[in-house]
């Protein structure tokens, strides 16, 4: 690890904060990370000095805008390891990312007596589009489960595949709910075994803020981002794709800037990835993308992973140390990420949620957006403390305090 | 907001000692099933009213946290005996304690008043409104002339 | 007009500047506007102090947010006079609310038989969309003429309605191109004579930020609203409809946050709005719009509509005026907006938008993503000036200047 | 950046006065059509190659902004006469010098030299480039044997 946490911080407004007289100790950048100073400067320079609708502007600002939100996408594509800027299409989030190609592949190319393979460890986002496409064309659904070891049941994913019928594969690159790094590279290569002419999605969302990814190395066809996460702003998301795969989709969203003629009678689509995005972008958060792509890459990507692996090694042992604590995910740190959903015995995980609030303790509580999966684990709800760069050990201590206060609170 | 402005002892010992906790009710007029997905709370609510219309008894079960069970626990003591209409009085004076207003009738709810201060709390009002919401549901079911129900609620 | 331009200006950091000297005049509204300082600070406040996702979380700056979140919801409804804060639905822009509406109710409802009736001065936004569908579902597209007034054809209009067939109609509140009003009330009155059923969309982009606008007095059915337009951020729009519409449609993009339940036999959508808003939405830039309308609101809309009528009327009288240009729109202030698109003589529109540039004016260039109107007008391109409410006559000037200027250059 | 940077005499009286600018050429080899929809720029390009294999004239015809127009007509003249392998290349140092790069063939780029300011002003890049994309996409359409070629750009 070779940055400082403490000096880190100060670059985050928001963990500057008290809450009631107690630090503010932010465990919940699975659902949103913080955006250091930097990032929202970036957005300033856009609406003080630059301010101006991209694309086609003969004037200055204009030009200078529209240069900065394509550096933001060769940017990304630089972050990622994509396959070529002409292969990164923004979107507003992940999900629209998955939209997209529910859309304009999913609906197009799949039908009866296919199959479409996900997990059960899948965030909404990447399982209600391809349950919706599914309603409406009328392919199979099938899903990976789950080993008491909290990882994908390679085995039986084999046998899901063996038929040779899977002809899309959807599976996020790490879970959201149980911190599980899943093992891409062998998935996607079984895939191809069973099928040489799968198609494969990656759902991001889990991995680019945390450890460096290389889509392109992943072989996968589609892969997206969302940016909220990522110590970016909100509003903004990517769908990472091969250039010809996009090239042969058909548009989705449709209107200004996607297509290249118009009249009544016929309509000539704009090629990838403009055909993609219709109407005025993000364009103060793709300035904002851009700065946060350079933050993290000032760090190292390694570097954050490593300083997060220790992290979650210390936190998944205390927590499991812990008295009346279940937690819900792998024990080794280095097949794990930052995200730990655990149950507290006696304790409601709203109730727990509301005692760590009152210690200044931000973690989340619910489904976290995986009921598929909260059906497996047999639980309405876990809590779940998540971690990221801005986080260390002495983040530990009062969430362990909270946990051991609450359940002396309610066992009373 | 503290800590102890939500979880007041009252609340804690319903939470406890639920009061009028079953999985059954012998003789249940209806039985309406409350979920909200979006918090995995669960609420199972049966009553049944006596001949002259009045709430002869409740029972709730179900799961949830600490104030969707209290609220139940104490809900189905204030309400019993009540007629059917002044239930649904009561019920409508608890919603409006949750969105901040004076509760005008502080007898009557009895222990229904420790949860005042979960209007400061706006995530769980819903909690402490689940069981008052199904009771309400389950009035107007049997008003309906039915005897089963189920609701479910986006938040 | 009951503010003081001048010191307006000082709210928008973008217009401070100097371009080469030069005060920077900023014509390029109907693009997208400038933002003011306080935009910028709401938006500051959620990164710097309420820095979490939204809807569910149980710790205070997440339940604050959220309540922010939704406070943008119900401040816009009573902006635009919505029938309901439960019909503001959240979208990136426009173009993804009309896209909305051509996914989940154009392409379920119409089919064979049944026409969409729109007009020949639409933005692609309120165009392609429901072209794309005709060419999926099979339902007749047509269009309503305009005359050399630059006014919609109502003749032709009822004409194209006389069957009974029109199921649909989609028109703009206000063109982007010609600056003309539309005459909705008697627009909807004949569409709903000829067919008690139809559903109207109205675009509003161009309305909302220049006109006080009340959608329900309107009695359309959906109302397609973009904040970068109306002195808001980039990354967000909104697609106001009458609730009993949404409630009756099912969802377009799926995913976390628009569900009630998942589980891989059956999902359960949750109600509107919600179950059109999947993923996470564009939160700081809600921020952002709340403050945008307050400050509308606080200069009225009506004043910025007397305010801007009074310097159309100059302008395109000015313009009208000035040798060898020639305006494409209405002259009657009291039926325009402030978008004027002209021809200069002797001059391409990009030449006149390049030399302009050299004199810090900002003007567009180009087709404004309307094809069809420019066919219609029997024109490539057309230069545009647009105006709000920190433009004032002393904009003038830079502009003729420069139109004079280029003539004289290119006739040299 | 100012406006005489980009709007050169010589390109000036290239727009005024363009050379070579006609819609028709006997015995054309190759028709191509260039348009450029986003601006409304529209370009047709005709050449006729000599049985040397030389490009033995050029001619434009089209729509579009003074840059693009002049950029035509100029091209024309420091192409004709170049054998094909040649032109082409003489239309790469003209579009690596609209990328910023130094033209390595300032003498037989002629008039063309005279845009090189315009790798300043981005938008108009492709202005410039438009006649010389037409003229490559000619050359190598000839080369494939056929007679005509349709290209849209997306911006
Ligand atoms: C009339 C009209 N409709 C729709 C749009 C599209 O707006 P957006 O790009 O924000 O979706 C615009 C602006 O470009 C417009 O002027
Ligand atoms: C694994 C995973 N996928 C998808 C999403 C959805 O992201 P967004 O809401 O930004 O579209 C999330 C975050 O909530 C996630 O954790």
């Amino acid at each position: 690890m070779s940055f400082d946490v403490a000096t880190l911080r100060k670059e985050f407004p928001t963990l500057q904060q008290e809450v009631d007289g107690r630090r503010l100790v932010y465990l919940d950048s699975a659902a949103s990370s913080q955006t250091p100073r930097r990032v929202l400067d970036a957005m300033d320079e856009y609406y003080e000095h630059l301010r101006a609708n991209v694309e086609r502007g003969v004037y200055r600002i204009s030009e200078q805008a529209t240069a900065r939100y394509e550096r933001a996408r060769t940017r990304l594509a630089d972050f990622v390891g994509a396959p070529s800027p002409d292969g990164v299409v923004f979107t507003k989030n992940v999900t629209e990312a998955m939209n997209l190609v529910a859309y304009s592949w999913v609906r197009r190319q799949l039908g009866p007596g296919d199959a479409l393979l996900t997990t059960e460890m899948e965030h909404h986002a990447n399982f209600v589009p391809w349950w919706h496409a599914a309603q409406e064309v009328g392919f199979e659904l099938r899903s990976i489960p789950i080993t008491d070891a909290f990882e994908l049941d390679l085995d039986a994913a084999r046998e899901l595949m063996a038929d040779g019928n899977v002809r899309f594969l959807a599976v996020t690159h790490v879970s959201n709910v149980l911190g599980t790094i899943n093992p891409l590279e062998d998935l996607i290569a079984m895939a191809r075994e069973a099928n040489p002419e799968v198609v494969v999605t990656v759902d991001g969302a889990q991995a680019v803020p945390h450890l460096p990814v290389d889509v392109a190395g992943l072989d996968c066809d589609f892969y997206g981002v969302t940016v909220h996460k990522m110590c970016g702003p909100t509003g903004l998301g990517a769908l990472i794709a091969k250039p010809e795969q996009l090239e042969a989709m058909p548009p989705f969203l449709t209107g200004g800037s996607m297509i290249l003629d118009v009249s009544l009678d016929q309509v000539t689509w704009n090629h990838a990835p403009h055909r993609f995005e219709a109407g005025t972008p993000p364009i103060a958060e793709a300035f904002g993308l851009e700065a946060a792509c350079d933050f993290l890459d000032e760090l190292g990507m390694a570097n954050v992973r490593a300083h997060e692996e220790a992290l979650v090694g210390t936190f998944v042992e205390a927590l499991t140390a812990a008295e009346g604590v279940t937690v819900y995910g792998p024990t080794d740190p280095s097949k794990r990420s930052g995200a730990i959903s655990f149950a507290v015995d006696g304790v409601h995980p709203h109730d727990l949620g509301a005692m760590l609030d009152g210690y200044g303790v931000c973690i989340r509580v619910g489904h976290h957006c995986a009921k598929p999966l909260m059906r497996t684990l047999g639980v309405n709800a876990t809590a779940r403390a998540s971690l990221y760069l801005y986080n260390d050990t002495d983040d530990l201590a009062p969430l362990l305090d909270g946990i051991a206060e609450a359940r002396s609170f309610f066992a009373r | 907001m503290s800590m102890e402005d939500l979880y007041q002892e009252i609340i804690l010992d319903h939470y406890r000692k639920p009061h009028n906790r079953a999985p059954t009710l012998d003789d249940e007029d209806v039985h309406v099933h409350h979920s909200n997905p979006l918090c995995g709370d669960e609420m199972d609510l049966r009553i049944r009213v006596d001949d002259d219309g009045t709430l002869d008894q409740v029972v709730f079960d179900g799961e949830g946290c600490s104030i969707s069970q209290a609220s139940a626990s104490a809900m189905t003591i204030a309400v019993a005996g009540r007629e059917l209409k002044d239930a649904l009085e009561l019920a409508e004076d608890f919603r409006l304690m949750m969105h901040g207003e004076e509760p005008t009738r502080l007898d009557d709810l009895q222990d229904g008043i420790a949860f005042q201060g979960v209007a400061r709390f706006p995530v769980r009002v819903k909690c402490a409104l689940l069981g008052w919401m199904a009771l309400r549901d389950a009035i107007e079911t049997y008003e309906r002339g039915a005897s089963a129900h189920s609701v479910t609620y986006d938040d």
